[in-house]
């Protein structure tokens, strides 16, 4: 027989290194002869989306398009150490070096436009499209390339944000380990199978909070990806360890979830601007996964009222489980 | 070794290839069809799939003298020379169904040789169409969009 | 051994004449699915390999007399989307449709499906079901065996080494049949199967199930039919009860077959075969009207 | 606020390269006259070795085979304890520890001079479970206790707690070791610049402390090493310990290099990290409306062999464990502990997703006691804005966690 039920979780996440560990991202930005800009950071794009949130940011101060934003982050001997990419840091921690960065070149470039254009201050100079003009007179108008152009030495600025939290208490665990928090929480419908143990996904709501979202779709394509990850350890994931040594170490024994079985989800976005963070935006590459497995967990109880409290819940646990149940009840 | 030939992408190939060389490492090793990745080896990930004779299959699960005139399509086929991109390739971006990209270039192939045969799939056609091609950064949702997206674009004629 | 000769056939005379000359030394492959995976493991050492996945004689699915034949070298795909087979036996296309994945069931093909003689192949216990008989080539001529007698044990063939198998054959749905698959796997696509059925019915006067013969997968060393739950059924009225009571037959069979089997067998199969018989039993029956 | 790029889904910068397959990957880097290298790795969880490696020296075209001695600098790495080997010197802590790296003309010549090299193992008993470790009767690593991490939280008085509620659940919980499968297996490749530069090219989560770890173990300034970080073809946290980049470092400068190597899947599971499974052991109370009133845990976290970021993770889950509600009465004891599993380190959600299994499933089975539904008791008790965590940790802005919680509810028509 099929069963239907659905379940709920929530929860919360603490981003970077925490405990009061200093957590330091760095970036470089620099004007290019073409009135492009360089950023120079070491966050790794792993595929989350780093190189292309981390322009965004640099864009949106200089009034620029992400085209307009070179991203150099692949080698160590020019750009300086942004830590690492995990712990759901680098939007938040890098972001705010290159935001810093970026928001100094722009002082600087401000500051040259002034003199260049033969101004008494920078009231009322607007940076945009790569030009920066006085609103109340276009005409007083000078590029970035024009300005590069006057340079000796590239115009670089440099900035380093570091994050706040403050170490635990060994005895008592009292403190702040970590700023800033992310929230999310998801709801699933699942149908099990009562007789061959089989748990289906049918549709899924999952809502995150972002702070501010920089990418909407890439932040979508997170928590889609999460999703899959978390059906995965609660479903399917096994290592088949035995004394030590993994005996599912191939992708043919090894399940990781096929397109076939995924269900639809409904992403929603929470926005709720973090004041330290560039834009408000938090990040939210690892929190997408955590509340989608829980959220499985309580469907399957509320669909055969079993309580699955070892995973993953392969057919093989849950038709133990079940039957187990049947046999109490009868 | 044993001589084969072949055709990659419209080009004819002639090449020396030795008995237990795997069409995927023809292709990778000796040809440079590096968007040709290599993520398994047993036919699991999908990442080697190209399309052979207009048929989806994993390079690595075929030996390389079996390909003795075959006619190939990599990943490396699908843009034209003056860089416009193939409508696929041009949805995946537009849509988001890229991450960290190992399993684009084959996710890309797999629904060419989809929409080749079926013009407007079903999302669950579009799923059992990409279902040999694993992915581990998406959920597969942006792709399945992408491939609805692209079946759009191709049936008005390209973008 | 090392692999010093590689050959792409053309005709099956020239796969023949390969076998007959380099005999043991001699492996045929066509789809590579499991091949190229063993031959880089070093599982199978052969000198010569002989390619038959181009040999047009292997590749077809066609009516001959009272019989549908399916050569060794036809692929799963062809076999999914192949006319010739009849809506009563869309089981048997069914099954070539869980196999792996799209690119798998390009390159596989049914011939290796049976002569790899895996427990969890897709489409054998399909064929068992429908009674089929492998017809086998060597250049000394062609021999015809029940597919069921070709098992030796997993992994193991009842083939000489200059034989083929050129191809599987069975007869062609009449009124009143139906063949039903279900497969139960780890996920939805790229899945070894963790069951496998087949279960072919006719039906006869009075809803009464005239012939039953029910093919199997991994709940054996090789895929075999289920002849205890076979008799249970047959000449009894298609009901409620009788499905029910099969089932639970099935599941007692298995329960005694599996005992000494690791947990993930014993404590699951016996049970999970009943949901997997009743659907399949039904399907079959389906399809008979 | 009104912004021109921020909140605008534009196309991602390096999707161009990856939609045409020219995205660089380490294992998409061919160079003239490389080198290949395989990595022989220990076949028991513990013991002691020894390694001939004289008749794989001897098969044509194998250039070098490196060992624990041909480490120039420090045999030692770690994201926080320097607790792996390069190339174990003595003694193997699990199945899969780096013995020796053979650098051959092919990678045909390389892998069949791996499986030339003998290797005597004088086994020692080994121990896989957690529990059993922190009685330290076997020691995974000699002279240091099995327990590396204690996490204490204590908050309120926990007896009176559970004294006033109404309600209470125990449960244990089990989460599983876990792969991170991420689709680009480990590669990369290392050669020398004019100047006596190393260069590593590999797929990392974190280039400059890789640069930091590769110049330790080579005894050079890390000015004297640079990481090039191609495209990494995912990680989700698997790619924060070293694998490959240190051995690839040795073969390029005692060689001259390139060295390349690149990982079957089946070694890719054995090189790199694991998730944490965890033993969770927990209890909630709650009053007769549903509010949380004391909630303690137990949480023994298995590292396998190695440290790599077990204390954070652990630390996390202590943290975590709690679930994004009001508590004012915790205490929660969580342990890291060697074993001679495979050894586990990040993965997304590194900790704090584990403790979730438990503690929402928690939270439904007091709702079910008290009768009211699971959005209920959730929205009951969820931090909002000014709420304190167990920690003592004021949450002061952006908390629209019940935001989510309905958003998600009314999605799926649950109240």
């Amino acid at each position: 027989m099929k069963k239907r039920g659905k379940g709920i979780a929530c929860i919360f996440y603490g981003t970077g290194y925490g405990n009061g560990f200093p957590d330091v991202s760095r970036a470089y930005a620099e004007l290019q002869p073409d009135g492009k800009v360089a950023i120079y950071t070491g966050a790794t794009e792993v595929g989350q989306g780093a190189k292309t949130a981390l322009s965004q940011i640099p864009a949106e101060v200089l009034g620029l398009t992400v085209d307009d934003i070179i991203f150099i982050n692949e080698d160590t001997s020019i750009t300086p150490d942004a830590g690492t990419a995990a712990a759901t840091r680098q939007t938040y921690n890098t972001g705010n070096a290159i935001k810093m960065a970026a928001e100094e070149l722009k002082k600087e470039l401000i500051n040259i436009a002034v003199k260049e254009l033969g101004l008494n201050s920078d009231a009322g100079l607007e940076m945009k499209d790569g030009k920066i003009y006085l609103k109340i007179l276009p005409d007083k108008c000078i590029t970035l390339a024009q300005i590069a152009a006057k340079q000796s030495e590239p115009l670089r600025t440099f900035a380093t944000f570091t994050a706040q939290t403050v170490q635990i208490d060994p005895e008592t665990g009292q403190g702040a380990p970590y700023w800033p928090y992310t929230f999310s929480a998801c709801a699933v419908e699942v149908e099990v199978d009562t007789e061959t143990g089989q748990v289906e996904i049918i549709k899924a709501a999952h809502a995150q909070d972002v702070g501010r979202a920089i990418n909407p779709k890439m932040i979508e394509g997170q928590m889609e990806g999460g999703f899959a990850m978390a059906m995965g350890y609660v479903l399917y994931e096994d290592l088949g360890l035995e004394n030590g040594r993994i005996w599912n170490n191939k992708l043919s024994t090894y399940i990781i979830p096929t397109a076939m079985d995924m269900p639809e989800i409904q992403n929603i976005i929470v926005e709720d601007p973090e004041s330290t963070a560039p834009y408000g935006a938090k990040g939210i590459g690892e929190p997408v996964m955590i509340p989608v497995g829980p959220a499985i967990l309580n469907a399957i109880y509320d669909a055969v009222g079993v309580r699955m409290t070892e995973i993953p819940v392969t057919p093989m646990k849950l038709l133990q489980a079940i039957r187990e149940k049947e046999k109490q009840g009868a | 070794m044993k001589k084969i030939s072949l055709t990659v992408n419209g080009k004819l190939y002639q090449v020396e290839v030795e008995e237990d060389m795997r069409l995927l490492d023809l292709l990778r090793d000796k040809l440079g069809f590096t968007g040709v990745k290599e993520g398994c080896s047993e036919g699991e990930c999908g990442a080697c799939s190209v399309i052979m004779d207009g048929k989806l299959v994993t390079s690595c699960l075929i030996m390389a003298f079996q390909a003795e005139g075959k006619e190939i399509i990599t990943i490396e086929g699908l843009q034209k020379e003056d860089g416009t991109l193939h409508p696929i390739q041009q949805a995946f971006l537009e849509e988001g169904a890229v991450q960290c990209g190992f399993c684009t270039p084959a996710m890309v192939l797999a629904a060419k040789a989809l929409l080749d045969k079926n013009p407007h799939p079903t999302d669950e056609e579009i799923k059992e169409g990409i279902s040999g091609n694993l992915c581990r950064c998406t959920g597969y949702a942006k792709i399945v969009s992408s491939v609805k997206k692209a079946a759009e674009y191709l049936n008005k004629g390209g973008k | 051994m090392e692999l010093k000769e590689v050959i792409k056939a053309r005709t099956l005379e020239e796969v023949l004449d390969v076998l007959d000359e380099k005999g043991e030394k001699a492996k045929v492959i066509a789809g590579g699915t499991d091949l190229v995976i063993q031959l880089r493991e070093g599982k199978v050492n052969p000198e010569v390999l002989v390619d038959i996945s181009d040999v047009a004689e292997l590749c077809f699915i066609k009516e001959t007399g009272d019989f549908i034949e399916i050569g060794a070298a036809t692929r799963f795909v062809n076999i999914k989307e192949s006319p010739v087979i009849g809506k009563p036996f869309k089981g048997l296309q069914e099954a070539a449709g869980h196999v792996g994945s799209p690119q798998i069931r390009n390159l596989g093909t049914v011939g290796g499906n049976i002569c790899n003689a895996s427990p969890a192949a897709d489409t054998v216990p399909a064929l068992l079901a429908l009674d089929a008989v492998a017809v086998i080539k060597s250049k000394q001529g062609t021999r015809e065996m029940p597919l069921e007698d070709i098992y030796i044990d997993r992994g193991k063939v009842k083939l000489e080494p200059q034989e083929i198998l050129y191809a599987v054959k069975f007869l062609k749905p009449q009124p009143g049949q139906g063949l039903g698959f279900v497969k139960l796997g780890l996920r939805k696509a790229l899945a070894i199967s963790t069951i496998s059925l087949a279960v072919f019915v006719e039906r006869g006067e009075n809803e009464v199930i005239k012939n039953i013969r029910i093919g199997s997968g991994a709940l054996s060393r090789f895929p075999v039919r289920e002849r205890e739950v076979e008799d249970f059924v047959k000449g009894k009225k298609m009901d409620n009860t009788v499905i029910e009571e099969a089932a639970e037959v099935f599941g007692q069979v298995l329960e005694k077959r599996l005992a000494t089997r690791p947990p993930v067998e014993k404590d699951f199969k016996p049970y999970a075969i009943k949901g997997v018989f009743k659907e399949a039993l039904n399907k079959a029956w389906q399809r008979t009207k | 606020m009104s912004f021109n790029v921020i909140g605008k889904s534009v196309i991602r910068v390096d999707g161009l390269a990856k939609v045409t397959g020219k995205a660089v990957y380490p294992q998409d880097i061919y160079m003239d006259g490389m080198l290949y290298g395989k990595t022989l790795r220990s076949t028991v969880p513990h013991a002691y070795f020894t390694l001939d490696t004289s008749k794989a020296e001897k098969i044509e075209g194998v250039v070098r085979i490196f060992t624990a001695k041909d480490v120039p600098g420090h045999n030692a790495h770690g994201v926080l304890f320097k607790d792996h080997e390069v190339f174990c010197a003595q003694k193997v802590r699990r199945i899969g520890d780096p013995l020796a790296f053979v650098v051959a003309t092919s990678e045909k010549i390389a892998q069949k001079a791996v499986e030339a090299i003998e290797v005597k193992y004088e086994e020692l008993p080994a121990v896989f479970d957690p529990v059993e470790a922190m009685k330290d009767e076997i020691k995974v690593h000699d002279g240091t206790s099995n327990i590396i991490y204690h996490y204490k939280l204590r908050k309120g008085n926990i007896e009176e707690g559970f004294a006033k509620s109404h309600v209470v659940v125990e449960n244990v919980y089990k989460t599983s070791m876990v792969d991170h499968a991420f689709l680009q297996p480990e590669a990369g490749i290392a050669y020398v610049e004019e100047d006596g530069t190393i260069v590593v090219c590999a797929a990392t989560q974190y280039p400059h402390f890789d640069q930091l770890e590769i110049a330790e173990a080579m005894g050079v300034p890390a000015e004297k090493v640079k990481v090039i970080n191609p495209a990494v073809g995912g990680a989700f946290g698997g790619r924060e310990d070293i694998t490959l980049q240190i051995h690839l470092a040795i073969a390029a400068v005692a060689t001259g290099g390139p060295v390349k190597a690149v990982y079957s899947r089946e070694e890719s599971f054995v090189a790199h990290s694991k998730r944490h499974p965890e033993i969770i052991k927990i209890k909630t109370g709650a009053d007769k409306e549903g509010k949380l009133l004391a909630l303690e845990a137990e949480i023994i976290a298995d590292t396998g062999a190695y440290a790599s970021w077990a204390i954070n993770v652990t630390r996390k889950s202590g943290i975590h464990v709690t679930g994004p509600y009001v508590i004012p009465n915790v205490k929660v004891d969580a342990y890291a502990v060697y074993t001679n599993n495979p050894f586990c380190g990040a993965m997304r959600g590194f900790g704090a997703t584990q403790v979730p299994i438990a503690t929402e499933q928690q939270m439904d089975m007091l709702a079910e006691k008290l009768g009211i539904s699971p959005v209920e008791i959730r929205l009951k008790n969820a931090f909002t804005k000014g709420s304190e965590t167990a920690n003592g940790q004021i949450l002061t802005e952006s908390v629209p966690l019940i935001t989510c919680i309905k958003k998600v509810a009314d999605a799926l028509e649950m109240a």
